[in-house]
């Protein structure tokens, strides 16, 4: 066993015991060089394995020729949030290769192209250098195919190292070119010169290695904008009006997909979907609300420069109570901000969005599951309360790869809340738009084209009374405000509710969202690591149902940890449960990164210190 | 024609097209347009509850409300009502769109929806109420104040109108009309060919607003309008149910045919001899109207009922999306595995 | 001393002792029928005789023919808030009638027109009915005058009923017709026969009178719109951006007015303000911020439709650091809502407007004096902090009149901020245009244009380092984001201070804007009804400075005023001061009509009543 | 016309003209505009601390960064520099404008504040890099997509395009231009002329994508423009400080004088007899482009050297808005005197 001729003898090279089934590789390519395909190739071919994995796509606010990393974290206990250590880091990027070798811990292995030379740069990290450049020209003649190719190259070459299996990889590439046959040949023989190149040329494996497990069989391996979009699929949704926007733009573009396989009348060969990219925001809200003011379920999907702009949109549904989905993939702001970086930064401005007083359902899906049921769910929501809804994911769930149990099978009809049809609005004496039949504050509705003379009513965000007439009246208004209010209110108990999982502690955990996955990973580092025990309630609406303030009531100290500056959802909940708000510590993470155990746990431990010394 | 009989041929009679009272000014343009509107779904036998009424913000945005009790009205938000229209007609193609608008609703604020709407022919017969300046927060100008024209408070337009009509066919719009509400008897024919017409019918009609539009000086005042409205035609439009009663004459007359089986019917008035099938012919009639202030052309400008609708563009299906069986929108036990199948 | 002959003979009709100089007077008109005039003078002649008033006028979101109502308050203790008591009716709206007269506590007068037989309605009111149509007929022979002139004639009626000196009302008429003297004398006339039909034919005068005083001596009757655009006039406005919108449309009318008369060079003609009518809110604001960022001092008026439209602008501005005045008069929403009614329905949305992590100094004028002195004062804010400032306004305070102290003359220059120019450029070392070189948050900024070869930068609502240079970095970021959270809320010290009244009371009432006249009067109504004496804090910002926490801690109880439905100042402060929110209960007003001192009043009694039962 | 300097009129050298790095796609027609911006400020001999550079969001939106590092850049927000122009121009009436946009930006969510612009007539160079798509999203069809033309996808185009030169026209702008990114000569002289313009320079430009719309059937790719690009007439800019250099051969030949001084040259090619102040034969031409999908004609379209700008319409100092003394803008003491009286 003889060391690759460049690496320096040092202790990291000592090659201790090997890491197996826990680690984090790094890809750093640039943009727009075809990088994708070949990193997910190694995220599936490990998945196949039967590890559980994530991977992570770190790319920049442009199309081609910028940096971008991609992270794969394999994990036999099933983690799946970011960590921020690299174990393995493949430097494929010249512009960025120093910092990221600087960035890595010691004991890491680099695979790098050899022309870079990485290795003086660093005594403490297993160098692999790779004379890619040489080796593409050898494997594929076609000089154009050459910086796809080399992506493939460096596969084998990891594959290699840390003992991913052959034959999984090339399952994974069957997949993506499943009708492409002689893009797979080429792909595979690249593997496969990686492969060679590898066993001939490096005579010692990396100290991180996969080995086959059992932990991922029947799971599925996909990113929760396409979740997001069967959910909708199987709600039934008619009409989906959008603009373009990263990093919600995949949830509609899968729709259209899934649409053009199931939503295609097989006999008339005509739609069952009306999927319309709008001029922009304002039409796309407006093409959904007009749509389900016609009956139709209908979304949008956005992220936050799109929220903005159908504010004044949104305050119309409310007011004049009409459904509408729209999924927020939220981003990174203010403004354009890092448009291709995660946060939970619009919480606050969607729970009351639009000018005057109003409220919103919202939900928080944490999980692939969570965007697909909540894809599904935020239809009847929407329809059940008249109102829009709005499904708060982000990039970090929406666009990047996690695995997840199948889907399942929705059991039950929808539901499409109090509509009347023409014997129901004939059974009904003296129907108004907007009364409150049954003291719910959920008036009774009718659709455009509803026939037998009655149901036919005025539309209007200005002032209404019971039965949709302008009305000006102070008292008219405030009833139907506070009617309104307690409508929404009333949502609490209907929309997911909270799930907490106690372990007996006093110091507690609020999350939400894809905070899920980091915290999931501190409580356990907390635990082993430092002895404490927390108790974790995750949120998955708002307005919140009186549970949440028991469970908080019920602990000394509660840390609500959240992707955000301002701590957004502690202050929806310091509005909402004054009482208990004193107690509210608040851990925020706002890089744009996605967020990762060790920076919950840090900030959990310096906090719980603070509080001994206090007590 | 035939005197309107007492019913139409559903058996409804006028007041069945009727709304709530008006709340604008006495005299004002809109109402008339409002009577008229009443009168052409009458004549036109459109069952009330199949029409979806819609409109932005402003005194025009409140007329749907006097119009048509039994039709479901929906006054949205200031310039977005096509945004509006184009979400009704994707869920429900069988309702009848008439959306109401104003000039400062369609040529301010709403401009981009307006384009857009032109562009993918949402079926709504989309009227734009036209008196050149704000009529509900008071008469500031609206974009489609000519040049020169002269404010109640004595300021003049310094700024270019925009011309909807033109626009519009350059927009591809296949149906493109300008009237007044000073000349009832014109645009009650252009509504009835409208309301027949599938895609985007766009009327620019001449409303003065007789509060802050109607001095001397405006060339948006009713006496304006009367003193140069210059129809480029008679017209008329016979229903596929109705026989003619106009003798057509040949030679200069032309007839278009829709394809619900109507008929526009267009008799040349004067010098003028414009087919409103020649779009060119159109362009250049409209700018007259933008080269010689004193003319004021109207009737319909440009036809062409051949263009295909939104709904069509997006190949939908017949059956109304909205009221589908979830069993035709909800894919299958075994799809849903071929998903999840092709994820693993 | 006869009845008039309709005058029931009833307890009410025996005239005990007069009222003086403490009534409520509404008339009620159609709107469009030039009523206004006649209202004004009213209000205007009773000013002149030195007697407190205030004028509401309470209208319809239509242009002609809907009932409307003008209510004149004179208060010898110089309460202006609106009070829902009517004393004196003058009924000139057949339509309303019925329901005014139904409306006005026993005791009230009753002007009407004969015809319209009101007297048989109540027997506890004294009715004055004038054939106020007939009478019209013999004072104008112009038909198309009629109209108009008949405002006229109640104009004579009340004024003597009241004893409303003639001398002040023909004072008041040549002030509203100084450019039309044909008016004028047509006008006098008809004010004259309806006086001289009053003196010969209503022998008993009103229970309610008026007698000249000499609480009024130097103050102006005006708007608050009209004062916050001189107050922008005085600040040096240049660029003013606007889409019409009720009610804030007068800020700019006003604007433009008072720019015809003192923004055109006397040499040249030329205008040194450009005031622009946007296409649409959006593109006002990017107007203001496109202006601003060239180095003007821009703004823009708008009310909540508009700001839900300005919303992504406005996190642009907030997020690269333009400053931008937006003159936010309130109306009721949500959506349109009722737009003539007002509101402080939009505190909330302002305080965080757009989406991601946003914050934006608040101030909030609360009578004229400060509609002027905010109106000047929100651009050296807004320069001095880079960032979009809300003057949160609302109709009551913006489209009614007002009595105040006569407008002062602003000392010294104007805070620009820190602009650099050439020189100041060239002698700062390695500038960027987002580095906190001073410890408070606040950037130097340089102006397009500026010659030297230094200055240049790109400004742009994505990612950027301190020296304005696109980046993606996570820390970069946070960095940013963390000094204009500093920033922002380094302004707590610099924007209007609260003010508070303490007299040494542990019930403490905070209000803001336009609840401050009815709390005024509330608090006097507590202590000589209730014995109740209660402190004071009037909010005039946000964020909040330090002193309001201290103070609400030196309170055992305290009541939020505000008129919305949600309390969203106490949100705020719910958000912002979580120690001592529990201690904040909320008084919420939200008929869309301006608040009156009785809502209060009651409010804090039921309130006191339950925690002395809870002690 | 003469090889360029070595330094400019300003004794400035070309890379004092040049921006950041870009950061687009290698091949990307924007860069090609960009290089050209470069040179046609080089050659116009504007100071760069004189110069605005405004965009919206998208990847041509981004292409400020990348031209004029001396200059003051504002990428502000999607389809809305048209605003951001306007007020820069009230602020500060001595800017140079140039605002890049793409047809996302201009012709989808712009649209609105582009015709407004237009009206207007902003002060600003305003170049729409042309790619039928949009590029920073990804690749899908923006409003400027010709009918038929087919996505990378695959997917057909189903709406016809919005034409904004025409657009441009009908709403008045003085300065309307079509280019390609594949034909850097005729455009730096487009350039050159659309910065000593004074109003709203309108130049749509042809501006591959190469990674999103660069395939056969798409009518927007490089190939595309080269097969079908046909200019109407050879032009060039001569500034007022420079002798032209070209012998004007009288007949055909049209010069165009600028009220800076400077003059527009035209020669007219083959069959084409165009002259850019012909306002209906500019509508026209662009016609043929629109009827015919194989014409793809560029020139400028249409120039009217006369209008007024925004600034003058609205009366404005000559002296900039925004560095006004206190005491000009501020009335005095004797003013609010009177004032005050007024309101007692
Ligand atoms: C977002 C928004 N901005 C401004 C307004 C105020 N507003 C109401 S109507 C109107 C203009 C209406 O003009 P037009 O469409 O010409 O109708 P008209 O009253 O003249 O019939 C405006 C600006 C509003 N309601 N919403
Ligand atoms: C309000 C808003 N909506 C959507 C987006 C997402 N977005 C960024 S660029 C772009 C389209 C750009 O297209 P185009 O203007 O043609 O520029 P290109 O990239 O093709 O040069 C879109 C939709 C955004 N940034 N802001
Ligand atoms: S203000 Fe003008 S547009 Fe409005 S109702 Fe009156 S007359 Fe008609
Ligand atoms: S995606 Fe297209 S438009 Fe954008 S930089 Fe690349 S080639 Fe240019
Ligand atoms: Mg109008
Ligand atoms: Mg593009």
């Amino acid at each position: 066993m003889s060391e690759p001729s460049t690496a320096p003898d040092s202790a990291a090279t000592a090659h201790p015991e090997p890491i197996v089934n826990r680690l984090s590789i790094q890809i750093a390519t640039v943009n727009g060089s075809g990088s994708q395909t070949a990193n997910n190739t190694l995220l599936r071919a490990i998945f196949q394995m039967g590890i559980p994995v994530s991977g992570k796509n770190l790319f920049p606010s442009n199309i081609a020729g910028l940096p971008t990393w991609f992270t794969i974290r394999a994990n036999a206990d099933g983690y799946t949030a970011r960590r921020s250590e690299v174990d393995v880091l493949v430097c494929m990027n010249a512009q960025t290769s120093r910092e990221d070798v600087a960035g890595v811990p010691p004991g890491a292995t680099v695979v790098y192209e050899e022309s870079l030379k990485l290795d003086t740069l660093r005594d403490d990290l297993d160098f692999y250098p790779v004379p890619f450049a040489k080796l593409v020209r050898e494997v594929c003649p076609v000089v154009s195919l050459r910086r796809l190719v080399v992506n493939m190259l460096y596969v084998g070459v990891v594959a290699h190292l840390l003992d991913i299996e052959l034959a999984e990889i090339e399952k994974a590439l069957q997949k993506a070119f499943a009708t492409k046959p002689k893009a797979l040949d080429l792909n595979i023989d690249a593997v496969k010169a990686g492969l060679a190149w590898a066993e001939e040329n490096i005579t010692t494996q990396s100290r991180f290695r996969v080995q086959r497990m059992d932990k991922t069989a029947g799971k599925v391996l996909v990113d929760g904008n396409y979740a997001t979009a069967l959910g909708a699929l199987f709600a039934g949704v008619t009409v989906a009006a959008w603009y373009p926007i990263t990093p919600s733009s995949s949830v509609t573009e899968s729709l259209i997909e899934l649409a053009d396989r199931y939503r295609v009348d097989p006999e008339t060969g005509k739609r069952n979907i009306a999927i319309i990219q709008a001029e922009d925001e304002l039409a796309a809200i407006g093409n959904v609300i007009g749509a389900a003011w016609a009956g139709a379920r209908a979304m949008t999907s956005t992220s936050g420069p799109g929220i903005s702009l159908m504010s004044e949109f949104i305050g119309l549904g409310y007011y004049a109570e009409i459904p509408a989905v729209i999924v927020n993939v939220q981003r990174t702001g203010p403004s354009t901000g890092l448009p291709t970086r995660t946060m939970q930064g619009d919480v606050m401005f969607c729970a009351y969005n639009s000018h005057g007083d109003t409220r919103h359902p919202c939900i928080y899906p944490a999980n692939i599951e969570e965007a697909y049921e909540f894809g599904r769910k935020a239809f009847d929501i929407a329809e059940r309360y008249q109102t829009p809804v709005f499904v708060l994911t982000d990039l970090d769930l929406g666009m990047n790869l996690w695995m997840a149990d199948p889907f399942e099978y929705p059991e039950g009809g929808i539901d499409r809340g109090k509509v009347l049809d023409q014997a129901g609005l004939a059974a009904m004496e003296d129907w108004g738009r907007y009364k409150d039949v049954d003291g719910d504050g959920i008036p009774y509705r009718s659709i455009p084209g509803t026939p037998g003379g009655k149901g036919a009513y005025f539309t209007r965000g200005s002032g209404h009374d019971e039965y949709a007439v302008y009305s000006e009246d102070g008292d008219v208004y405030a009833g139907n405000v506070d009617r309104l209010k307690r409508k929404i209110q009333g949502s609490a108990d209907y929309l997911p509710q909270p799930i907490a999982d106690d372990r007996g502690s006093k110091v507690g955990i609020i999350a939400y969202g894809t905070s899920e996955a980091a915290v999931a990973e501190a409580r356990d580092q907390l635990r082993g690591e430092h002895g404490l025990e927390t108790d974790y309630l995750r949120l998955r609406a708002f307005p919140f149902p009186a549970s949440v303030q028991q469970w908080i009531e019920a602990h000394d100290r509660v840390y609500v940890v959240e992707q955000n500056r301002d701590g957004q959802m502690r202050n929806l909940m310091r509005i909402e449960l004054p009482e208990i708000s004193v107690k509210l510590d608040s851990i925020r993470h706002y890089t744009g990164m996605p967020l990762d155990a060790r920076t919950v746990t840090d900030a959990v431990v310096a906090a719980e210190a603070n509080a001994e010394g206090a007590n | 024609m035939a005197a309107a009989p007492k019913t139409n041929k559903l058996g409804l009679m006028v007041k069945d097209y009727r709304g709530g009272d008006s709340t604008l000014c006495k005299g004002c343009g809109h109402d008339v347009i409002t009577n008229t509107i009443i009168s052409a779904f009458y004549e036109m036998g459109v069952e009330p509850h199949m029409v979806a009424k819609l409109s932005g913000i402003g005194c025009s945005s409140k007329t749907p409300a006097y119009f048509l009790n039994g039709a479901w009205g929906f006054n949205s938000v200031h310039g977005r009502m096509p945004a509006i229209a184009t979400g009704a007609a994707l869920a429900n193609r069988d309702l009848k769109n008439i959306g109401v608008s104003g000039d400062g609703d369609t040529a301010s604020i709403g401009m981009g929806q307006f384009v857009h709407m032109l562009r993918r022919n949402t079926p709504v017969v989309y009227l734009v109420e036209n008196n050149g300046v704000y009529g509900l927060t008071k008469g500031q100008f609206s974009a489609t104040a000519d040049e020169g024209s002269v404010a109640k408070g004595g300021a003049t337009c310094d700024l270019p109108p925009i011309d909807l009509c033109t626009m519009a066919i350059e927009l591809g719009c296949g149906f493109v009309a300008r009237s007044f509400s000073g000349d009832r008897k014109q645009l009650l024919q252009i509504l009835k060919a409208a309301i027949a017409y599938e895609g985007t019918a766009m009327i620019d009609i001449l409303s003065p607003c007789v509060t802050f539009n109607n001095h001397k000086g405006s060339t948006k005042s009713y006496d304006w309008g009367k003193g140069h409205e210059g129809p480029v035609h008679e017209l008329g439009f016979v229903p596929h149910w109705e026989e003619p009663a106009v003798e057509f004459e040949g030679g200069k007359s032309v007839e278009v045919p829709l394809p619900d089986g109507g008929v526009v019917w267009i008799k040349p008035i004067d010098e003028h001899d414009h087919d409103p099938r020649d779009r060119v012919a159109a362009l250049n009639l409209l700018r007259e109207d933008y080269e010689n202030e004193a003319v004021f052309n109207t009737g319909i400008m440009y036809l062409d009922p051949s263009r295909e609708t939104l709904q069509d563009d997006m190949d939908l299906s017949a059956e109304p999306l909205w009221n589908m069986p979830l069993e035709k929108l909800r894919p299958s036990r075994e799809s849903l595995d071929q998903i999840v199948d092709s994820l693993r």
